[in-house]
């Protein structure tokens, strides 16, 4: 359960759960061959981002927002985005969790996670996967203002800029 | 050929998806645009500005120089907003 | 309740819980004045790093750690760190968490959280308190092996270098 | 003066806390470990080689030629391994 579009609710801590639950030895031995850390099955740093439903943006209260996505080609892409990850960095678990649907202010709208035996990893994975999925996961936010409009969000700039500084050079 | 739309390409073209028989004269992502565009005023007013638009065929990122067949799903849709 | 530091383990969704309940209105106009986020009271992004103790390190099981603090001196340390980062970042929220005493693999021994409207501020933040937290607070670890030795765990340089990072220049 | 041992320099020592008169002589940091250096084995041992320890005046990190008075607390302690 590494990956998750959902229209429900998600509860942390049962997904925190599951990220400091110890890797099964078979897990653990793949993870890192060669060395006395086979063994390791502890976690040692686990990250985790949560992004809400804000209740402004652009200067305008919001009331609710309709997150939009395109099946198939939005698993395949966060199946990708998180694979990546795994490969870049020494991870014991990655997971990703993203609603659609119709959200309300505070709601909880993705979550991203991933452990490590190092914190840095741990950090750098997470803000990784996410700044991949805001600019290549297939989701559109339309927002409704509290006098009524509906408006598609538009997309930021500074989003394209925070995934380039991944790009090995 | 499936064709997707999605948020406001869909909204302006009035379905999310659509089923055409390819057109012979349709070898790559930026024919197909023109061929759409002939379909009606909303096609036409989605895909004016391509600059604003994203291609995906088959679920990949795709130029709009990319060839297409008759089997792809070709997905047309703006920047991403999720997250 | 932002600096904590105790022997008894901590629960994540209670402090989830906190991080994520807005802001009372006279925090959020005090947090940003002079635009019209002096109304923002949700989060938007919230970041959470949590350390577990590990059942190996330097190629050695371990059967348990002792944490050692200087009492006083930690509290003052864990809260010029989180003031430096609620200075240097746009944050809502921050806390930081800490157990002392005796601990075993999988344990929780630290949590780091950040709360903003942006989604970098929050996850910068939390891994500026960690590097900070991991070079200036002062903690002690002692790991008994399962070889039945116990020995005093050695500061590690990629921690200074980590640190090196946040120094404006 | 409130003098202050943590980890393995406490167990060298044998104490994590002992409070002792100020001696005249002793104006900075670097006095005191030479002044302390000489009240046991122990004590010697902890403080032999100062690149390994770490320094708080009134839980400040300070430098060895850091100047201490009589209302001080002074803590010797290795670098630390929290987190």
């Amino acid at each position: 359960m590494t990956i998750r579009i959902q229209e429900d609710d998600f509860d942390l801590a049962s997904i925190y759960a599951e990220l400091r639950a110890p890797l099964s030895p078979p897990a653990a031995s793949t993870a890192q061959e060669g060395t006395l850390s086979v063994g390791t099955l502890s976690a040692g740093a686990i990250s985790l981002f949560i992004g809400l439903v804000r209740d402004i943006n652009d200067d305008q209260r919001i009331d609710a927002m309709t997150l939009e996505h395109y099946p198939g080609m939005t698993e395949a892409k966060l199946t990708a985005i998180r694979d990546q990850a795994m490969r870049r960095w020494q991870l014991g678990k990655a997971i990703i969790i993203h609603r659609v649907g119709k959200l309300y202010p505070n709601d909880q709208i993705v979550l991203v996670g991933a452990t490590s035996p190092h914190r840095h990893a741990a950090c750098d994975a997470t803000a990784f996967m996410m700044d991949y999925l805001k600019t290549e996961a297939p989701f559109w936010k339309s927002e409704q203002t509290t006098d009524g409009n509906t408006k598609w969000v538009a997309s930021r700039d500074s989003d394209m800029t925070a995934r380039s500084r991944w790009q090995k050079t | 050929m499936k064709i997707r739309y999605f948020a406001w390409l869909r909204e302006h073209i009035g379905t999310s998806s659509e089923d055409i028989p390819l057109d012979q004269t349709c070898r790559t992502v930026s024919d197909l645009v023109a061929f759409l565009s002939a379909r009606s005023v909303g096609h036409r007013h989605a895909l004016s500005d391509m600059t604003l638009v994203r291609v995906a065929v088959n679920h990949v990122y795709v130029d709009i120089d990319h060839p297409i067949t008759a089997g792809d799903e070709v997905a047309f849709f703006p920047p991403v907003t999720g997250g």
